[in-house]
Formats: structure tokens, sequence, C-alpha cells
């Protein structure tokens, strides 16, 4: 994706709030933050954030691109909704956080590290196979997201509770072969490739002509 | 049956507020027959309620006693209380104007001399008080109360303590036979000054208002701070009665808010200023105040009152809307948000909260007698539309004591040019 | 009373052996007892809930509930679709609503979804069951079948996010919500009105990633529930019961409490007051089990 | 008004007067003391048959002049309404049997003050008669409009749809003033009502400004002449009698008459030559706000370029508080109010001419109050407008760019910003007259360092508007930083220049729309202020007040001292240099009464006589009955109504005080003061306004001149060889319920201390 990174800083120039406007989920809303800072406060991860999200909607004005992009902060967000129930200025902020990390992700700037990430785009492959989250392969993998040896410890640390849920039948080990799944799975493959089309033409073409 | 003089070249003005009476009294002072229309049993409106003025620091009741000997020595002048306009026909320059008048159940013999108040038992939530107080139900508004006469409240009437009241009058002035009357009579300008209302606290539900007994309203702190009020002036907790020395100022409480009221309340920020002053006058060294802020908008001159107020150590303003209002377990707001100002998460613990609550256009576009040009925060909009109907003061925008009454002048310019040309049409 | 029939959306988490299959099987108990009819979506799929951005771009995500509704639509004409997990109600609901204000996006939908021979009309309500309780049936009609109230059970009401905000259920405030202190009050046991842990984040959309930050946040809702003398905690939404209840444990580990809090669905309230089995209420669905329940049950 | 002075009293007894005092007992002191020829007592003398009482014997000519006893004077004013006759009021109720406590023990000192307020009352009423208006007035409809901006015209054009001919005089050869480069305004409305899809739909965008439409309604008005090119060179006269000389430059001067006066002269745009830190004058990239409006009139709506290269701006910084909000020599120390909007509008210009263009505001604080101003606010974020919380510290102009240096306050950073174009957010300067004090200012300076700052001001002096040919100055009177705004918040109108108002930013700072809005305020005093005098009434805040000031030419010592000391610079010196009070101009507050040294100015209701017969008429015990007497002399809008109040709220207070209102400290007399001592008072007390800058004195100056005179009657206490405590002063507030009692009680205990006055007889 490195170079669908270039091509934006090359047509965003030194307008990184166009950019944002133009490719962000709800990006074209960042423009009407008025600073009041009721969204960060609000954030109930708030003291594990390094940058805010009314802090980070300041920093896309003032065109700090690789800072809002790379940062850890934009995974943060629980989808909570306090910051969008309270903001004076109804901005989605929940979705654009969300869909800036969307982006960052696109244009390949996600910090290497980061674990909602990693889990975040699991879940999503993983609902993809079958169009149903299979809890236990998702859990597997995010076990060993980080390597085998880590994941054998997480694993171990998990494993009285993996054992409590199996006994309790909300785990279910069969789920590791086949498990749940859309039944028309080929007509749920053809509709989800289409809206993915859909959306790379959309954000293909988006956006003012370069040298705007 | 109340009688009224009135003729089409009569000025109505609607609202015995700061900006209704003084546009009565100047177009009343111009020569002009004028009828002044209010709901409450007394004149003055929000500003009687007030303890003082910013920037000034002086006090309302100053002026108000110069405008209400101006109302009593001018024969141009009729005021109707407890009267609310229900109906508004006709156009420009020619107008029926509908008023409904309810019973005050005292007559002019009422010498305020204050034997029904005395006589009677039951007590109610002092409205002029914001619910801070309790009054008598024979009972004289405020000290100042003009027309200078009590009033009993329906909800005795019927009642044992009705019957106390009239026994103890001695002037015949209890009439518990009055009745609810609708008179009407021509005009040819209206003059609306409904002024506005607090914006309804509870509905900021993250500072839980509804919640807890330490936070409170700006136009509530302001009855706190008067020494005639239901504190006798003390800055207390309502929880516990301790003093309040640490208290924090919430700006755009409700203002500047989509989910509230659109607009900037503009008194709000100069309204904080003011009390923070009521604060430090109380507790000197030993206030604490935090204001909380998202733009400081001391405009035009008031600047010097800001930076007076600002270069005061104890007062410390952070710019910051703040995200949430808890409280701690002996009964403290604690305020959360951020310091935006480089980003410092803060978790405050106050003795008080004063929420600088937001104005709300007390002009009711259902209930209102004729089309009207509003905004979309609800406020009267100058248009040709709107005929001879005149807004003034705080039902035309957001406004300051001093703009409401610059404004509320201009207004009877409006209303005077409309029933000249009438005038000159009869002759 | 007519019976009441919905399309259902039961999500991935209730699926057979599932996280929360507990909740779907209490789900049904409380559905036979106030005569709810819940007609599952033929061939739903996944919402991606709130985590799914990340690979899923705008337009996907939105399609994947579009089919959902559309499919409610084709095979169940006229009902409301109802969920029961908060984060398919809030994915599918929003999904909606965003087609509605967006044309251009609906139509791309649309085109998607014709892939499979699928069309999104979008004029289903989407509902949570707690609206379906509380709004569609009444506090009274759900008193009415109460049998064995759940007296002098104190029960702290954890609403959390997702049926609380951005929609809410009608006439709740997002920052003290009170329809489940009124509910159980109404089933008879003791509410905690002032529980102001009741709309505080439990960081669930982290658990997995990042649980050192998650159980902190869920650390302090169960101290919280501790402070007012709960018996128990009831939740409407799986990933809150879930991540509450199962990862005291590792909590009790890291911070050296000694968390032993029963969180529950309000379902499963609802079967017990309603006379039904510990089984039919899922109670042997609790990791912590909820003694006070099964004792009542067991009546 | 009969010939004959027919006296009457009326004695009410009720609310409790009838039980607390001995209405006989008052009933003979009326009679046999106050030498009232018909006495009626009345249980209920507001009601419609007491009332009826007084009204038939005023029909039937047996009252002329009646002495009501009852309430406060401030209380039943519309039942005790009996225009045609001349009243005095004693204040029984408040004043006397709610301010003392019930029970024997009180009883006779309570009963001696009832008897006082009698005494008090009968006497005042024999030196009272009806004021008549001096018949000198005519109606004059005719308004001078000074000032050809968007407020003068304004004014006009509002004056003229009243009926009111005016003149409007312009000192530029085209009207339109400092408004007339704007390219567009900022909006005047907030944004629509109904309009579906939410609330960031059709917000308010910059619109036409109105001025040819506005300028095209003053020339077609037929009763509005103008003259442009023209100065004020001389304005005489009163309300009602103006007559200005208005000078063109043809040379040719035409004087015309006028009823009164709208001052709307504006502002003058800040000379940014002050702001070099932000690299003004060394490139034209760095305009002012009022210099870029112009830029983008010429414009109009094409390319904006940059004034050095003609290159086409692609980004711009506006910075806001330029040379404003800053206590730094040169800058403006206030807030100019119109800027924030103004930035956004201009910053629009760009957005609307070009999206692409990056346009930044840099604010501190960004006022945009009322519903209008957030409208617009979030108007110019849609429009993508960047609001950067920033304080600039300077711009460099390096190869061809210009680096804004500020340091960004969200982001909490020192940064910088390049951009083609800087625009310097200015503030408004009052284009006014030079201050009629300015030398009075130096003159009364304390300090040496205050003098010279006093007189530097008066060397910078701006040179005369209305050229007013006044004994005190040429021009309105400055209330701070050179605005002549009102000092009262309750009356934005009150001038110090009775039938001149002043409109717009010569009061104070303020935007487009609400300049034109206070010239409709202004015009409505200023045609208030003609209809007045044209009755021989008095202006605010006496209003209906016939009366004026009478004087005894042949007394007078031409001392000049009501000449200078009158608030309002109502008075003038004929050419033989005795005073011309000008009554029209005159405000009736009786300073210049409290100023005359041989007691020769007088009003009709209102006079030495009225009060000094009053305390004389007190009874004054020896001096070993161990009953003092203390004279208060209340200012009746703050001090009385504060005792009033005291008593209605059971405060109670010496029954050894007398208190007689009056209208303002600065009314009285000394005679007053060394009577009441030689008549053997123990103590006086004065109550007045606050008189600091903060000044509550609804006569401007009145209470402080009564202060500055007071302060010498220490010297002639000592003469009597009496202790000085005798005489205090106090500033009294209408608030002061507890204190206002207080102050009574105290000066009774201090003469308990200090002794009786041996100037008893």
């Amino acid at each position: 994706m490195g170079e669908l990174n270039t091509a934006m800083i090359e047509r965003y120039r030194n307008s990184f709030l166009k950019e944002v406007e133009a490719n962000v989920e709800e990006g074209e809303w960042v423009k009407m933050c008025m600073q009041c800072g009721v969204c960060s406060g609000s954030c109930p991860l708030g003291k594990f954030w390094e940058h805010p999200p009314q802090e980070i909607f300041m920093m896309i004005r003032a065109g700090k691109r690789e800072a809002v992009l790379q940062s850890e902060s934009v995974w943060m967000c629980t989808s909570c909704y306090n910051c969008i129930v309270r903001c004076p200025r109804e901005l989605p902020i929940t979705h654009i956080m969300h869909g800036l990390a969307h982006y960052a992700k696109r244009l390949g700037l996600v910090p290497k590290t980061n674990p909602t990430a990693k889990f975040a785009q699991m879940f999503w492959d993983n609902l993809m196979v079958k169009g149903r989250v299979n809890e236990l392969k998702l859990g597997l993998a995010l076990y060993f997201m980080n390597g085998f040896g880590d994941g054998i410890k997480v694993a171990l640390k998990n494993q009285k509770l993996g054992m409590a849920m199996m006994k309790t039948g909300r785990m279910n080990p069969k789920e590791a072969f086949g498990g749940h799944a859309v039944k028309d799975l080929a007509g749920f493959h053809k509709v989800l490739k289409k809206a993915q089309e859909l959306e790379d033409a959309r954000i293909a073409q988006n956006g003012p002509p370069a040298g705007a | 049956m109340t009688a009224v003089v009135a003729t089409n070249e009569t000025i109505l003005v609607v609202g015995g507020g700061i900006s209704g009476m003084t546009a009565a009294l100047e177009a009343a002072e111009t020569g002009k027959r004028v009828v002044l229309v209010e709901k409450r049993p007394y004149l003055g409106g929000r500003v009687s309620q007030l303890y003082k003025y910013f920037p000034k620091l002086c006090f309302p009741t100053c002026g108000l006693e110069i405008n209400q000997r101006r109302a009593k020595q001018n024969p141009n002048l009729t005021i109707l209380t407890m009267a609310e306009v229900t109906g508004l026909a006709g156009d420009k320059g020619n107008y029926r104007a509908t008023v409904k008048l309810s019973p005050r159940y005292v007559n002019a013999n009422c010498t305020a001399c204050g034997d029904c108040a005395t006589a009677v038992t039951a007590q109610f939530d002092d409205e002029y008080n914001y619910g801070l107080g309790k009054r008598k139900g024979a009972y004289l508004p405020y000290r100042m109360a003009h027309p200078a006469r009590y009033v009993l409240d329906p909800a005795i009437i019927g009642t044992p303590d009705a019957e106390r009241a009239k026994a103890a009058c001695r002037y015949d002035a209890i009439d518990l036979e009055m009745q609810e009357e609708t008179i009407d009579f021509p005009c040819g300008a209206v003059i609306w000054a409904t002024g506005w209302k607090p914006y309804d606290a509870a509905k900021i539900q993250p500072y839980g208002y509804d919640r807890f007994a330490n936070v409170i309203t700006s136009v509530e702190f302001e009855r706190m701070a008067d020494p005639t009020g239901p504190t006798g002036g003390k800055l207390v907790r309502p929880s516990d009665g301790k003093e309040a020395k640490q208290v924090a100022f919430i700006q755009c409480a409700g203002s500047r808010d989509r989910n509230h009221l659109l607009h900037c309340s503009r008194i709000c920020c100069m309204a904080s200023f003011k009390q923070c002053t009521y604060v430090i006058d109380a507790f000197g060294a030993d206030a604490r105040i935090n204001v909380y802020y998202i733009d400081l908008r001391a405009i035009d001159r008031f600047e010097d009152f800001y930076q007076k107020v600002r270069a005061n150590q104890n007062i410390k303003f952070i710019k910051s809307k703040p995200a949430s209002i808890t409280q701690d377990k002996d009964g403290s707001p604690v305020v959360h948000g951020v310091d935006t100002e480089g980003y410092q998460r803060f978790a405050e613990p106050h003795d008080l909260v004063v929420l600088a609550i937001g104005m709300e256009p007390a002009v009711d576009p259902a209930s209102f007698p004729v089309p009207i040009v509003l905004n979309r925060e609800g406020f009267i909009e100058a248009a040709s539309a709107n005929g001879g109907v005149f807004a003034a003061g705080g039902a035309a925008d957001a406004l300051d004591v001093n703009r409401a009454v610059q404004h509320a002048t201009g207004a009877a310019l409006r209303a005077i040019q409309v029933v000249n040309s009438v005038a000159r049409a009869e002759v | 009373m007519a019976k009441r029939e919905y399309s259902f959306y039961p999500g991935c988490s209730s699926q057979k052996g599932a996280s929360s299959s507990n909740y779907l099987i209490s789900v049904q108990t409380m559905c036979e007892e106030l005569e709810v009819q819940l007609n599952e979506i033929p061939d739903w799929n996944c919402c991606a809930a709130s985590i799914g951005y990340a690979g899923g771009g705008e337009l996907p995500r939105l399609t994947l509930s579009a089919r959902n509704i559309a499919l409610s639509e084709q095979h169940h004409p006229g009902q409301d679709i109802v969920a029961t997990c908060a984060a398919c109600w809030l994915s599918t609901r929003e999904a909606a609503e965003r087609l509605h204000e967006d044309q251009s996006l609906l139509a791309e939908c649309n085109t998607a979804l014709a892939e499979a021979g699928l069309k999104l009309r979008n004029e289903t309500p989407i509902k949570h069951m707690a609206e379906v309780l509380i709004e569609d049936l009444g506090y009274e009609a759900l008193q009415a079948r109460v049998k064995k109230p759940l007296e002098g059970i104190k029960i702290a009401g954890y609403v959390g996010c997702q049926t609380n905000r951005p929609f809410g259920i009608a006439g709740e405030s997002y920052e003290n919500p009170k329809y489940l202190d009124k509910l159980v009050e109404t089933l008879g046991g003791d509410s905690i009105p002032d529980y102001e842990k009741k709309v505080q984040c439990c960081g669930g959309a982290l658990a997995f990633s990042e649980p050192e930050k998650s159980q902190e946040m869920v650390k302090g809702i169960i101290e919280a529930a501790y402070d007012h003398g709960a018996d128990l905690i009831v939740t409407p939404c799986p990933v809150c019961q879930m991540n509450v209840e199962v990862y005291q444990d590792q909590i009790n580990q890291t911070y050296g409490t000694k968390f032993q809090m029963p969180v529950v669905y309000y379902s499963t309230l609802l079967a017990v007051a309603y006379g039904r089995s510990a089984k039919d209420a899922a109670l042997n669905g609790q990791i912590i089990p909820a003694k006070a329940l099964d004792a009542l049950a067991a009546k | 008004m009969a010939a004959e002075k027919k006296l009457a009293g009326y004695i009410c007894t009720g609310c409790g007067i009838g039980e607390r005092l001995d209405a006989k007992q008052l009933q003979a002191v009326a009679t046999r003391e106050g030498k009232l020829p018909s006495v009626k007592q009345h249980p209920m003398l507001c009601g419609a048959e007491g009332v009826k009482l007084i009204q038939d014997d005023i029909d039937a000519g047996n009252a002329t002049h009646i002495m009501i006893a009852a309430c406060s004077r401030r209380s039943k004013v519309e039942a005790f309404s009996f225009p045609t006759v001349a009243m005095s009021r004693a204040n029984l109720r408040e004043g006397v049997i709610w301010s003392r406590p019930a029970g024997d023990a009180h009883q006779e000192t309570t009963q001696e003050m009832a008897d006082d307020y009698i005494r008090m009352a009968a006497a005042e009423i024999k030196f009272m008669t009806v004021p008549e208006s001096s018949g000198e007035q005519e109606l004059n409809k005719t308004l001078l409009v000074v000032g050809g901006g968007m407020t003068g015209m304004t004014a006009a054009v509002e004056a003229a749809k009243a009926g009111y001919p005016v003149h409007l005089v312009c000192d530029e050869p085209v009207l339109g003033g400092v408004w007339k480069d704007l390219y567009k305004r900022v909006p005047f409305r907030a944004a629509a009502f109904d309009v579906p899809g939410g609330n960031d739909v059709d917000l308010p965008q910059p619109e036409d400004p109105g001025l040819d439409d506005l300028i095209e309604q003053v020339m077609a008005n037929g009763r509005i002449t103008v003259h442009l090119n023209a100065k004020i060179t001389k304005t005489s006269g009163a309300p009602g009698r103006f007559s200005a000389d208005i000078s063109v430059d043809s040379g040719r001067t035409l004087t015309e008459n006028f009823g009164a006066i709208v001052q709307a002269t504006d502002y003058k745009p800040y000379d940014a030559n002050q702001l070099p830190e932000f690299a003004y004058g060394t490139t034209p990239d760095v305009l002012t706000n009022f210099e870029f409006e112009r830029l983008a009139k010429q414009a109009n709506g094409a390319v904006i370029k940059r004034p050095s290269d003609g290159r086409e701006v692609k980004s711009v910084a506006f910075i806001q508080c330029a040379g404003q909000r800053s206590s730094n020599a040169g800058h403006l120390p206030y807030c100019s109010g119109f800027c924030c909007t103004e930035s956004i509008k201009q910053a629009m210009y760009f957005k609307a001419q070009n999206p692409g263009c990056d346009a930044t505001i840099l604010f501190d604080d960004l006022r945009t109050p009322g519903a209008a101003g957030e409208d617009f606010y979030r108007s110019g974020q849609q429009a993508m407008v960047t609001f950067t919380k920033g304080q600039a510290s300077a711009v460099v102009a390096a190869d061809g760019d210009l680096r804004v240096k500020f340091k960004d306050l969200i982001l909490n950073e020192d940064t910088e910003m390049v951009c083609d174009l800087v625009v310097l957010a200015t503030g408004q300067v009052p284009n006014t007259g030079p201050d009629p004090y300015a030398q009075l200012a130096v003159d009364e300076a304390p300090t040496e360092e205050e003098k010279a700052a006093a007189r530097a001001a008066l060397a910078v002096a701006p040179p005369s508007i209305l050229n007013l040919d006044y004994r005190q100055g040429t021009d309105l009177p400055h209330l701070k930083h050179g605005f002549v705004d009102s000092h009262f918040i309750c009356f934005p109108y009150e001038t110090r220049r009775t039938g001149i108002y002043a409109a717009g930013p010569v009061r104070r700072p303020m935007d487009l729309k609400q300049a034109m809005d206070d010239a409709v305020g202004a015009t409505m005093k200023a045609i208030q202020s003609l209809e007045n005098a044209a009755r021989g009434s008095a202006a605010h805040p006496r209003v209906g007040d016939l009366s004026y000031p009478r004087f005894r030419k042949e007394g007078c010592t031409q001392c000049k001292r009501c000449t200078v000391e009158c608030p309002f610079g109502a008075i003038n010196e004929d050419e033989q240099r005795y005073p011309q009070f000008n009554e029209s101009r005159c405000r009736r507050c009786g300073t210049c009464m409290g100023a005359c040294p041989v007691r020769v100015i007088s009003f009709d209701n209102y006079s030495v006589d009225t009060v000094g017969q009053q305390l004389k008429a007190v009874d004054v015990p020896d001096e070993f009955s161990e009953k003092p007497r203390i004279l208060c002399l209340a200012c009746e809008n703050d001090a009385y109504p504060a005792l009033d109040m005291a008593a209605q709220s059971g405060e109670h207070i010496t029954p050894f005080v007398r208190v007689i209102p009056v209208r303002c400290l600065g009314s009285v007399s000394l005679s007053w003061v060394t009577d009441a001592l030689n008549s053997g008072y123990d103590g006086i007390v004065l109550m007045g306004c606050r008189r600091d800058d903060d000044y509550q004195c609804h006569f401007v100056r009145g209470s402080a001149m009564a202060a500055e005179r007071l302060s010498k009657v220490g010297d002639t206490l000592t003469q009597l060889n009496l202790e000085t405590e005798r005489v205090a002063v106090h500033e009294v507030a209408i608030t002061d319920l507890k204190r206002a009692p207080a102050i009574l009680n105290e000066m009774a205990e201090t003469i308990t201390r200090i002794g009786m006055s041996p100037f008893k007889f």
C-alpha cells in the first residue's frame, strides 16, 4: 500500500485536513470541531491516549499527517460512544476514529506492534471466511498473533478460563473443525467482493485533483 | 371588568422585564399611549432576580427603582400584570389584542401591610428564588415588587388559608370571587419583549444537575449571593449548608451545543466573572475558583473587567468543556475533563459547581398570536413580514442587560413610526 | 394477548457453543413466557461489530448489515428486527440509518447485494430485546407474569455502552439510564439506582488485544457493585457479560482482589422470576455461579 | 394656580398608624404647630373614599397645598396623584411605625418621631408651588445627525420614518464613512428556522453590505437634507432650540436650528504602524483587516492577488486581536468586538473564490456571540476556514513568503506557518472630539505622574466635532478609552449633554449590525428629548418634572460654582457673566442649588427652603433631655428606598433621627448643615450614592460634588468647636437594608459617647 500513501501525499500536498475530508469515513466532520475537549475528557481510555480525539482533530488541521496516521491512539477506541453523545457539534467521533484507523491501515501506516489493529484485522478476516465469527479460531489466532512462544504463554494464562468456558458450554472445541457458517457462502462472498470493489473505486477517484 | 383606554395609536408592549419596561417607558415618555402586559404579578422580570450587574457590580434594583418611579408617574402608561396576550387580530397600524387576566385575588385596596401573609400557613416553592426558598400562599413576590400589591396563590383558594387571608385584611383588599377575565383593545404596534428563560439544566445530563445537590445554575447562584435571598447572601452548599469556598464555573452550560441551544448566550462568561467576585468577596484568600470555558467572550469594553478578574491568583481559567461531573463520598461534585491547552486531564473536587446556564428565548412559536419570523435558535428576527410586531431584548437575541435596553429603546421607535403614520393617516 | 412476532438476529456469539449461548437460552425461555415469537433471520451473517473497522471499509461493513436486513425483509416482511446482542443491534441500526442519510451508499449497497439476488428496502425498524420488553410490552406486562419475586436480592444494573449510546432506550438518559433498575424492581428485586458505574465502558473491544486495559476498567465496575452491596450484576450486553464475568480470576491475580461477582443477563432474571428452572434460565452458563438465583430457581 | 394658598392636611390611620400612634396628637400637631387650617383623618386614605375626600377639597378650591401623612412617598403614588396641587408627604408608616419596635417603652419617642414628620411636612408644603413650564419652549422637530456613515444614515432614515426632518452632516464628499469600503458584510441574520436537514444546513453567508441601498434611501427621502464635505463649526442652545453652524468646504456656512442631536461619527481604523513585529509596513503583503477589505472589494469576487507581486493568494493567515486586548504602549486595551466575525467573513472571501486556498484564523478567544454569531462561526468552519487557537508572535517576510511565528496553544508548541498574505485583525478607535474634562483631569490629578498622563492626553486630544458653545467644553464627555458611552447599565443612552446622543462605535466598539441598531435607539432618545423640551419637561431620569432652576439675579455673586459643578454642563455664562441655565439642558438634580453659596437658586417644588424649613420645624429637646436629634439627608433614589425597605423587612432605627429625602446629595446646601448645627442637632448623616469610577449617582457627579463640598465641613465644626464626628457622609446603595439603619444607629451611639450638642435653645 506504500504507493497509495505516496500518491495521497502528492495529491494533498500540505492539506492533511482535505485528505481526511476526502478519504476518511465521516472525515468531513473534522473541520467542525471547536476544540472544547469534551470528547477527550469523556473517553474511558482517556488516560491511555497519547493524543485524545480533540487533539487529533487539531493535529489534522495542523497537518501532522504521520503523527496522526501512525498513532496508537486511533486504535484505542472501544466504541463506547460517550464522545458522540456529548459532542456539542455532534461530530461522529467514534466513526472518525475508526475511519482514521482504517485509512491508516489502507496506507500501511499502522504501527506494526499495535495489538488491536492486528486483532481487528483478524476479526474481519475470520468473519470473511464463513460469514460468521468463529470465536475459537479467533481466540487461538489471537493467542499466537505475537509468535508461537508468546502464544503459548497467553494460552496457558487463559487455559483456566478456556476450561470454564467449555464446561459452561460457552466454548466448543468442535468449532475448530468447520463450525458455524453462512449457507449461501458463495453469494455472501460475491456480495462482499463487490462491496470492496465499489469502495476501492470510490477511494481511487476521491478527493480534489492533484495540485489543488 | 378591567377597562383599558386604547386606540390604534396605542402601543402594546408584551413583557414587563427590563426590555419591556424600557420600551414602554421610552414610548410613553415621548407622549405615546402604551399598554404594558406582564405575565408575572410584578414588573422587572429577570433583572429583579439579579444581585449585581456586570461589569460595574452595581445593583439592578437601583435602576429598577428609577424605572418604577417613571412608571408610577407616567399618565400615558397602563400596566396589566398577571396578564397574557392570547390573541392579536388585524395588521400593522390596526391590531386588536386579546389579553387574558388571571385573578390576583387582591384588589387595588391592598396597602401591602402584610397582614394576610401573617395569617396564612401553607407554604410554596418561591419562584422568585428559583425554588431555593419558600413563600406563603399570600405573598408579595419580592420586597420591591411593583405593583406593591400582595398575591394569593390560586392553590389556597377554597382552602381555610384563603378565608384566613380574607379575614386578616382590614382594607377589603382580598376578593376571593375574582375570576379570570379576557379583555380586548385596539393597538397600532406591538413590542414583543417576553425575554428569556434559563435553559433546563437537568437536560445537561453529564453534569448531574438533577442528581447532585451541589450542582446549581448561575441564576440560582445569583439568588444565593443576594443578601435578601434565600440564604441571606451566604454562599453555601445546598447539600449540607457548608461554606462554598471552592467553586467551579462551567461555561456554555446548554449554550453553543447542538444537543441543547445552538447559540452562544453572550452573557454567561461575564456573569461568571461577576460571580467570581462574589466568591472572592465572601472568602478572600480562601476562595478557590475554576472557570471552565471554550472561549472567553468578554466582548468590547468588558475586556477591562475580564482582565481585572483574571488578575486574581485564586481564579483559574481552564480551556475545557468538562466531560462530566461525579459526586465524591462527602457530596462534593468532581469535575472531570481535559485542559485542551497542552492536554492535561483533571478530576477536580469542588464545594459547589455553578452551571453558567444558557438563555433560551421565551418565545413559543406554537402559541404566538400572529405569524412571526424566527431563526433557528428560536429568537424573533427583524423582518418586514412581522408587520407591526417588533421584538425587543431577549426575545430578539441573547443579549446582556445593557444591549437589551439599547435594543428595546430602538424597538420603541419602530413602534412609534407605525403609530405616527397611523396618526397622519387619520388627520 | 396475541403472540408478538419478531424477525430475530441472534448474532455470532449466541450460537451454540459460543460465548453467549447461555444468553440465547434464557432469552428463548423469557420469550416463551412473554408469548413473544422469535423468527430467526435465515442465513444471517456477522455484523462485524464495532471492531470490524480495520479490515472492513465503510461500504463492506454496511453491506454486511444490509444483507441481514434484506434477508429479514425478504423472509419476514413487516416484522421488526430484534437483536439480543448490543453490538449486533448497534451495527445493524447504525447501518440502516447511515444508508437512509446517504442515498449513494444505499445504491452501492444494493449493487453489491444484487450479486446474491438481494435487495435492501431499508424500511424495517431495528430493535434491541430490551426495547421490545420496555417499549413494546411495558413494565406492567413484565410484572404480571412474576411468580418468584427476586426478594432480597440486590442487583446492580450495569447498562454499559451500546444499548445506551448513541440510541439508547426511549426516555432514558445516556448518563443515568434507569431501565435496568426499573426492571429489577419490576421483578421484586432491590435495585441500586445510584450505581455510578452503570454506563462505564468495560473495554470489551480491547478484552483480547489489550486485556490489561480492559481488565482495569472491569475492576472499577465490579468494585462499585461491591461498594453498593450488590449480590450480582445484570447486563443487557453479551460483550459486557463476558468481559465483566470471565476475567475476574485474572483481575484477582493482577490486583490481589477477591472478586466473585456473578454477572447475569436480564433474560436470566426474568426466566427465574417467571418460575423457570435454572437450566431454562441458563444459570448453568455462569462461570461465576449466581447462587441467589440458583437458590430461588430451586425453590 | 390659585393665587391664594389653601393649606390642608390629611392623616391616614390605616396600616397600624392609628394603633401605634396617637392620631389625636398628630391632628393637634398638624393644626396648632403645623398651622394647617384644615386637617382630616381617614382610616384608609389611599382607598377610593379617602382619595375622594382629598379630591373633593381640591375641586371645591379648599386645598391648593396638601400635606399627606401616611406611608412613604414611594408608596401609593398612583392613588395620591393630584397634579394640580402642591403636595408634601409625611412618612409615618415606613418612616416611623415600621422602623420602630412596638411597646410602651418606645411609645413616647416613636410618637415624637411622628409628630416631627408632621411638622416637617407641614413646613415643607408652605414653601412648595406647583411647577409650571417656563413657557419659552417650542417644538422643533428637526434632528441634526453628525456623521455620514451607516450609523448616521440609519439614524437619519429612521427619524424620517417617524416623521422628523433631519440634517445629515458628513465630513466627506460621499456618504458611507468607514463602512464604504465594505465588499460584503457579516450576515445580519442567524440561520433560518424551518429548514429540514439539520443544524448545519443553509448557514448564513457574507452578504451585500447594503450601503448603496441606504445611500439611495437617504438621498430619496424628502425629510433628509444632506450636507457633504461639511463640518459643525459651532453648536449652541439647548434641546428644542439648538443652533448649529454647518460649514461646507466651499467656505459657505449656514446656520440651522434643531430640536436634538445624534452624534454618529463611528470610528477610525487603528494605526497598524504600531505593529512592526507583524512586519506591517515592511511588506505590502501584511495588511490590516480594513485595508484587506478594500483589496477584496477591488477583486470583487475574482482571484485575490498579493499586493507585492500580483501572485494569486493560495494561503492566508488572519491574526486576531492585533494591537488589541493588550496593555502594551500604542495598543488598544479593549476588544473591538467586530474583528472575529469580520475575519471569518474575509477568510470566506478566499474560500468562495478558490476552495483550495488555505485560510487560517489565529485566535485566542473566538468571540462570536449571540445567535447569528455562532451560526456564522459554524458557517466559516463549514467553508473549511481553519481555526487555530494560537498566539502570533511575529511575521517574517523572506524570499517571497511570509512566515507567521506563533504558539499553538492546543498542541502546546511554538511553530510557524508559511503563507502568501497576512491580515491583521486590528481594532476600532472611537472618532470622538476632545474630552471636555481633559483639562479638569490635569487639575484634579492627585499624583505628578497622573498629572503628566493627563497632560499627555490633553496634548493629543482630537479636534472638536460638535464645537459646543458650552461652559464645560466643546464635545461629549468621554467615559473610557475615548468612548462616549453611558456609564449606566440600565440606561445605555444616558448622556451628559442633554439632547445630544451618541450612536454606534463612538459609544463602544461594535460591528455594523449593532451600530445600525444603536442608531435607532439613539434616534429614539433624541426624538424623546425634543418632545419633552417642547413641553418644558425634564429629560431622564425626571421626565415629567416641569420645575427648573429659578434664580435671583440680584443676589448672585457670579462665583461660577453652579456653572462649573453642573454635571451636565447645562449652565453657561451670559455677557455679564451671570449663569444662564438653559433649562431644557437641565436635569433638575439641584447640584447648582447645592453649589450656590448665596442660596439664590431654587426649584418650584424643591428649594433651600423646602428642606431648610423642614429641619427647622423639628422639635429639638434640650441638652438634658437625653433625646438627641439626628438629621439624615438621604438620596431619594437609593438611600431613602433602602431605609423604606429596611423598615419593611423589620429593621429598627433610632427614634432620634429625622430623615429628609433629597434629589441628589449634590443638591445639599451647606446652609442646611450649618442651620441644623446651629439649631441644636447633635448629628448629621448624609447618604449619597457611590461616587468612584463605578459611580452609581444618577446625576453622574452630584454625589462626588457633595462629598467634595462637605469635606470642608470639618473646619466649620472645629470653628464651632464641635466634634467632627457629628457630621458623617456615607455612600449607601439601595441594597443596604441592614447597613443604612446601622449607620443611623451608630450615629446615635456616637452622640451618646461624645455628648449632646451645646447649641440648643
